[in-house]
């Protein structure tokens, strides 16, 4: 057992759902990608056993590619990370129907398969597949089954898909750099070669482009507020729950360890540049009314943040960021699916129209609550564990940065609470708001299980990727 | 028999050969007249032609003037078949000015 | 078994909430608050034998469960201290709270969604439970945003009302600003000592392990930040009195008794390192004297019930601080003890006036109601009597320590400090007045429904104004019993003020403050019968001090409209300008492609001359560029 | 000798000039043979009769009397053509002066070394060298060249054939 398993089970799962026809597909990708956790739940056990689960086989000869899967604390943890969200997205778009529904369902476990190819290739260019392979399915699943204006949303979406793309080619160039002066794709060749100063930096720009647009830090971010409120909230939720972790978790893998120089004399520059997203997303959240555009500011800003904690280069801070992306992957998944509750009953985005709901559901009010607050980071969720070791780590290279960072504090309580006054809050609303059934609330149970949960006993994750990190620290400081 | 190189100096086929190349591409950029370009174009095989006999001889190798040989199966084929082009191209603009052949515009 | 009985403690309050909160609905007419209360007074139970256990044996309980969190220089455990310091705040914390619950359910009776009004007093208890009880400052840090959060959701109890929803997203917002202080100073405590545990903290500082004091200056500071925004003291203070949006009891308990204590326990716990920095404590001294004078001065001129005690806990507090500012941290928490008392008392007083007035909190529609709520009075009166620092009541013990303190220290602030309790004797005496003497002066309608309220919102009130009475006795000056009991936990020992003349007339001259406020009361609302006028007719000073010196409106101006003001610019100019600019470049290859298609044009002329241009740029480079 | 190649010169790029500036495409061609013969006259300089004799078939025989007779059939022997702007002209001039230049600059620049000519009296250009060069070492390419011709032949036929757009 490797972790090809995963990879295979998400692409059988996949292709059954395409031909399971539309009444039963959702059920079945439920089931595989329920099964796609399990087995990776299984392998991350073989892991802790202290099993090889990476996987080698040559592919092509010349250019010299291996199919070069890597699972170790750092790529498992992400890939348990997409499996566990993917079947919490399908269980949370069952109420939904949708036309075509097969199509929809085989391209969410296309796109989970080519997530988890991303986190698991130690091979440059299989990386980079697999990378571009994401790109298409949740291009389609904005496209077609988007809401908003058609036009609009065409033009939002195709910007979307170039402007990553393009970012994505300079990642490109830099791979085709790197294979003529190693000879070989693999992760470990890259990192091992000596370049000089000017060729790091090129790389890493090169890295960086592709990175930044894909995070999104400012200011590459402006295709992330609209695709986010155009896309169906599964789609959203594929992108800002998973997708984008993907980049920061490249920076970790590929980045840093491959042009590690620029990113130290460049430090400040970049910590910066993140910081700035922190404060700028923020603001730009105060003054959104569309509900799923707000989040996607506070998405924007704490992404900035992660990306910060993993350019400090210091332990806390790329375990910070690690810790995040997962506590920062369910908090968004499960706000946007609350924000899909609430414009699935009520047919708007717009905060202004919405109001008085909590008085009508106590149960999804709660559970609401507890995802705003544990967006806000209130300690005993799991995304306090994540921010303060962010924000340490930050406070060890510079305390005014710190400083300059933590107002995500303050701001992120400010714009997450107005919204919750403004949404839920006030007299009862004239239309009325069922309360969540029990299927919708499973989902919700199941992420404010986890982010209570590693809230306060997060050991098991930071022992699970803690050596990675420090070999990757290594390479860094090598 | 003595050598026309030793009396007149590979240079001055050089030179003759550059102008008269020259000729040639003032030739087809000064005229309109497809007929008259193609000349012009004759006109730059021509020296090219006598640049690579002036120094087969000039190296005594036989080689420069066999390529002389392809050369002038490639401009005799060149020939055909641009007539035949300029033809057909004529039979349905009734003229042959180049300026009139437009149809590619971008 | 100790590990087992602190889990009681503390995970009593939580259970009880688990169960109002999952099961609150289900249960039918008070239990819900039975629940709650027999949660707290369970810790309440379990405090006093671990009370009792570490006054003899002076060993404080350590309790470690779990490693929580790992960062690269240390680990952070989930891990709990019962000491002398923790255990007395325990004792009041559980004790209010217990009395506070029982208050609670006949006061919440009437509310359709009672249970979970418990359920959140419940939980408030355990985070404060947990604040006090941590070993390290992340697990304060825990509790103290749990307080705040719990803070958060009673103010916002009625949550149809958007105001009052204002108020619990201001406190929160306020709250957060000085977490952030707290937050940086954990930073540079973590960086300095490679430890948040509070005894390795000592531990290094006490073993003269050489510490840079300019970081620990800055780190004192921090925490003083986060010590203002929980306390309610200058520049946060503004989210205190609009907290009394609140339910009553949440006042008592939240605001006044508990939570708002938190900085000074924060600061007492960390004694030692404040001591590390006489520069951020004379700042803690002047801060909490000018928040004193400044509170009781809008104080004096408010007329909402609740308002009036909210400032006066405000500057209450504020004298605190100025005790813990000059380093007299056990007259501090003297003070915390005593104030517990009569200010839960006088909230629980308040809430009982309000439960007789149907809702009604304007004093100018009050008066005369000694004669119906004779209960009530009394305790209100001994509690008044208390706060505003006649002997022998425990105001007067706690109040007069600060002031000498300050006296030998420092004679500006220990003027203000007397300035403001002139100040406080004069309005609480016109809160006094304006309510229980002369005559009704609200409708007939109310009038035919004032009544004393039930036993169990009286049997609180009298609880509470007898500690009121006595509370005094726990550090009787010359012969102070927690002076002594708290010594192991703090680094630095109080000089003991040698009971002399000095000290004599010292006492003196507040006692004389106190009847001159009183007297100045009692001349205007008694002999005069004067009655605050309606709000438009307020004029000149007082104005400015009915309108809380305008500080929300400054507030407001310099923070919160730039902030919105940045938002707009962000949203219209910055990200129109990036996503232009981004757009532009799809453009320009646009244009580019329109544009460069016409150099397509055709004409095979053309073509030509850049044909031979080009064949000319490739040799004169390839053969003259070199 | 020098004096024949100097006027040979003279003529070859007077018919030359000629050729391109005479309006009528007949005159061009007649210049253009006349062009072709006195490059003749250089081969002959040169010793190489065989060239010489075929150049001057296929150039003045065949390509020449090709081109007249397309001229014929087009019935372009007059002095129709709309001359080109007077800018295009100006630019034509600019550009045979810069393309002079360059290739001359090119050739200074390079300074060959030009040794002295050395004469070994091997026989490297008469038919029968030629023959036995031709069809040993570049037979395959000879072969191709006709080929070459042959497709030309084929492609020359299809597109001057008139077009039958209904059939």
């Amino acid at each position: 057992m490797d972790v090809s398993f995963i990879l295979i089970t998400l692409l059988i799962g996949a292709a059954a759902t395409y031909f399971a026809g539309n009444k039963w597909a959702s059920k079945v990708a439920l089931l595989f990608s329920v099964v796609a956790f399990a087995v990776t739940l299984y392998t991350v056990n073989l892991l802790n056993n202290g099993e090889n689960v990476s996987f080698l086989k040559n592919w092509i000869r010349n250019p010299r590619i291996t199919f070069n899967l890597i699972g170790d604390g750092l790529s498992l943890i992400m890939v348990l990370l997409t499996t566990s969200l993917t079947a919490i997205i399908i269980l949370a778009t069952l109420k939904n129907t949708f036309k075509n529904a097969k199509s929809f369902y085989a391209l969410i476990l296309f796109m989970a398969f080519a997530m988890v190819g991303t986190f698991l290739s130690a091979d440059g260019f299989l990386y980079y597949i697999f990378w571009e392979l994401s790109l298409i399915p949740i291009y389609f699943i904005a496209l077609i089954w988007g809401g908003g204006e058609a036009e609009a949303r065409k033009k939002d979406v195709i910007k979307f898909f170039i402007y990553t793309f393009a970012g994505s080619l300079f990642m490109l160039v830099a791979f085709i750099y790197l294979y003529q002066k190693t000879g070989s794709f693999a992760n470990g060749a890259f990192t091992r070669i000596n370049l000089t100063d000017k060729e790091q930096f090129w790389i890493f720009l090169a890295f960086f482009l592709a990175y930044a647009i894909k995070i999104p830090i400012i200011p590459f971010h402006t295709w992330q507020a609209n695709v986010y409120q155009k896309a169906p909230s599964a789609g959203t939720m594929l992108l800002s729950g998973i997708m984008l972790k993907m980049a920061i978790y490249s920076i970790i893998r590929w980045q840093l360890p491959i042009a590690p120089a620029p990113a130290k004399e460049y430090m400040n520059v970049l910590i910066i540049l993140c910081v700035a997203g922190v404060i700028y997303g923020s603001i730009l959240a105060l003054k959104q009314q569309d509900l799923k555009k707000l989040l996607a500011y506070s998405s924007l800003a704490h992404v900035g943040l992660i990306a910060a904690g993993a350019y400090t280069l210091t332990l806390d801070g790329l375990r910070g960021a690690v810790l995040q992306m997962i506590a920062h992957g369910f908090v968004v998944v499960g706000l946007f699916y609350a924000a899909e509750i609430i414009i699935r009953r009520y047919n708007t985005t717009e905060i202004s129209e919405m109001g008085g709901i909590r008085i009508q559901t106590p149960r999804f009010t709660s559970m609401f609550m507890i995802l705003v607050l544990a967006s806000v980071a209130l300690p005993a969720t799991f995304n306090f564990i994540g921010e303060f070791e962010l924000l340490y780590s930050l406070a060890q290279t510079n305390v005014w940065i710190a400083v300059l960072g933590g107002t995500t504090i303050i701001l992120g309580a400010f714009y997450m609470l107005r919204m919750f006054q403004q949404v839920m809050l006030g007299e009862q609303n004239a239309k009325p708001f069922a309360d969540v059934t029990f299927g919708e609330g499973f989902a919700f149970v199941a992420i404010i299980g986890v982010l209570l949960f590693f809230g306060l006993y997060p050991k098991p994750i930071i022992d699970f990727i803690t050596p990675a990190l420090e070999n990757t620290l290594n390479l860094i400081n090598r | 028999m003595e050598n026309i190189l030793q009396q007149i100096g590979i240079e001055n086929y050089i030179y003759l050969s550059t102008l008269l190349f020259c000729v040639g591409v003032f030739g087809v950029l000064f005229r309109r007249n497809a007929i008259v370009m193609f000349m012009s174009i004759e006109i730059m095989l021509n020296a090219v032609n006598l640049l690579l006999v002036a120094f087969s001889t000039y190296h005594q190798d036989a080689a420069g003037q066999v390529f002389v040989f392809f050369s002038m199966a490639v401009a005799a084929a060149e020939v055909a078949v641009g007539l035949a082009i300029l033809v057909a191209i004529y039979r349905n603009l009734n003229n042959i000015d180049i300026d009139s052949l437009k149809k590619l515009k971008g | 078994m100790e590990t087992k009985l602190a889990l009681l403690l503390l995970l009593a309050p939580f259970i009880g909430f688990l169960i109002n909160v999952f099961a609150g609905k289900k249960l039918s007419g008070n239990l819900p608050g039975i629940l709650g209360t027999v949660a707290v007074a369970t810790s309440f139970a379990v405090t006093l034998s671990f009370f009792l256990q570490v006054s003899s044996s002076k060993e404080p309980v350590m309790i470690d469960l779990f490693e929580w969190m790992q960062l690269k220089n240390f680990k952070v455990n989930i891990a709990f201290q019962l000491d002398q310091l923790s255990l007395l705040w325990l004792m009041f914390v559980t004790g209010i709270g217990t009395l506070i619950h029982m208050y609670s359910i006949s006061y919440m009776h009437d509310d359709e969604n009672v249970h979970k009004f418990f359920a959140y007093l419940n939980l408030f208890v355990f985070f404060m439970i947990t604040l006090v009880m941590g070993s390290n400052l992340l697990i304060m840090f825990i509790g103290w945003e749990g307080v705040g959060l719990c803070s958060y959701l009673l103010i916002g109890f009625w949550y149809k009302n958007h105001d009052y929803n204002d108020a619990a997203k201001k406190a929160f917002i306020m709250n957060r600003i000085g977490d952030l202080g707290f937050l940086i100073g954990i930073f540079i405590l973590g960086y300095l000592f490679h430890s948040l545990d509070y005894t390795d903290i000592r531990t290094a500082i006490e073993s003269g392990k050489h510490i840079d004091p300019t970081w620990a200056s800055i780190a004192a500071l921090c925490l003083f930040i986060g010590a203002c925004g929980k306390s309610a003291q200058i520049p946060l203070y503004t989210w205190l009195p609009d907290a009394m949006a609140g339910p009553t009891p949440v006042s008592a308990l939240i605001h006044a008794a508990t939570m708002v204590t938190a900085g000074i326990f924060m600061i007492t716990r960390l004694n030692y390192l404040f001591d590390l920095a006489p520069e951020v404590q004379n700042i803690i001294a002047i801060v909490g004297a000018v928040t004193s004078l400044i509170a009781a001065s809008i104080g004096l001129v408010q007329n909402d019930i609740k308002k009036v005690l909210a400032y006066s806990t405000v500057s209450q507090l504020g004298l605190m601080f100025l005790a813990l500012g000059l380093g007299a941290y056990q007259i501090a928490v003297f003070h915390v003890i005593t104030h517990a008392f009569f200010k839960a008392c006088l909230f629980l007083g308040s809430g009982s006036v309000i439960h007789a007035m149907h809702g009604e909190q304007d004093m100018r529609y009050m008066g005369g109601l000694r004669k119906v709520m004779k209960v009530t009075f009394i305790t209100f009166l001994i509690s008044t009597l208390a706060i505003s620092g006649l002997p022998p009541f425990s105001g007067f013990f706690s109040k007069d320590e600060i002031l000498m303190t300050a006296f030998h220290h420092n004679k500006p602030l220990w003027v203000i400090g007397s300035v403001a309790s002139i100040m406080t004797a004069f309005y609480m005496f016109r809160l006094l007045y304006l309510t229980f003497y002369k005559d009704f002066r609200g409708t007939e309608e109310q009038k035919k429904h004032l009544h004393e309220s039930p036993g169990l919102i009286t049997f609180p009130l009298i609880v509470l104004a007898t500690l009121a009475l006595v509370g005094g006795a726990i550090s009787l000056p010359g012969n102070s019993w927690l002076n002594e009991y708290l010594a192991p936990v703090i680094a630095k020992q109080s000089e003991h003020h040698h009971m002399g003349t000095t000290e004599y007339m010292l006492m003196g001259v507040a006692i004389i403050g106190a009847f001159i406020g009183i007297g100045l009361a009692y001349a205007k609302y008694i002999k005069q019968s004067s009655v605050p006028g309606q709000d438009s007719e307020i004029t000149g000073f007082a104005k400015v001090l009915y309108n809380k010196f305008y500080v929300d409106e400054i507030y407001t101006a310099l923070i919160v409209k730039p902030i919105y003001a940045l938002g707009s610019f962000f949203k219209n100019v910055t990200e129109a300008a990036i996503s232009g600019l981004i757009f532009g470049l799809g453009k320009l290859a646009n244009v580019l492609g329109t544009e460069g298609k016409t150099l397509q044009n055709g004409s095979i002329g053309f073509y030509l001359f850049a044909f031979v241009l080009g064949i000319c740029s490739i040799i004169v480079y390839i053969f003259l560029a070199k | 000798m020098l004096t024949v190649f100097y006027i040979l010169s003279a003529i070859t790029l007077g018919t030359a000039f000629l050729t391109i500036l005479s309006k009528n495409p007949i005159h061009s061609a007649i210049y253009l043979v006349l062009c072709f013969f006195s490059i003749a006259g250089h081969y002959l300089l040169f010793n190489a009769q065989f060239l010489a004799i075929v150049h001057i078939i296929v150039y003045s025989g065949a390509i020449m009397i090709l081109m007249l007779f397309t001229i014929m059939l087009m019935n372009l022997n007059k002095e129709d053509e709309q001359n080109k702007s007077v800018l295009t002209r100006v630019a034509a001039a600019i550009a045979l002066g810069l393309v002079a230049f360059i290739l001359l600059a090119t050739f200074i620049k390079a300074q060959p070394v030009i040794e002295s000519y050395q004469v070994s009296g091997q026989d490297y250009q008469s038919i029968k060298v030629l023959g036995k060069v031709l069809l040993n070492e570049y037979m395959v390419p000879f072969e191709f060249a006709s080929v070459l011709l042959l497709v030309s032949m084929i492609g020359a036929v299809l597109l001057s054939k008139k077009e039958h757009i209904n059939s």
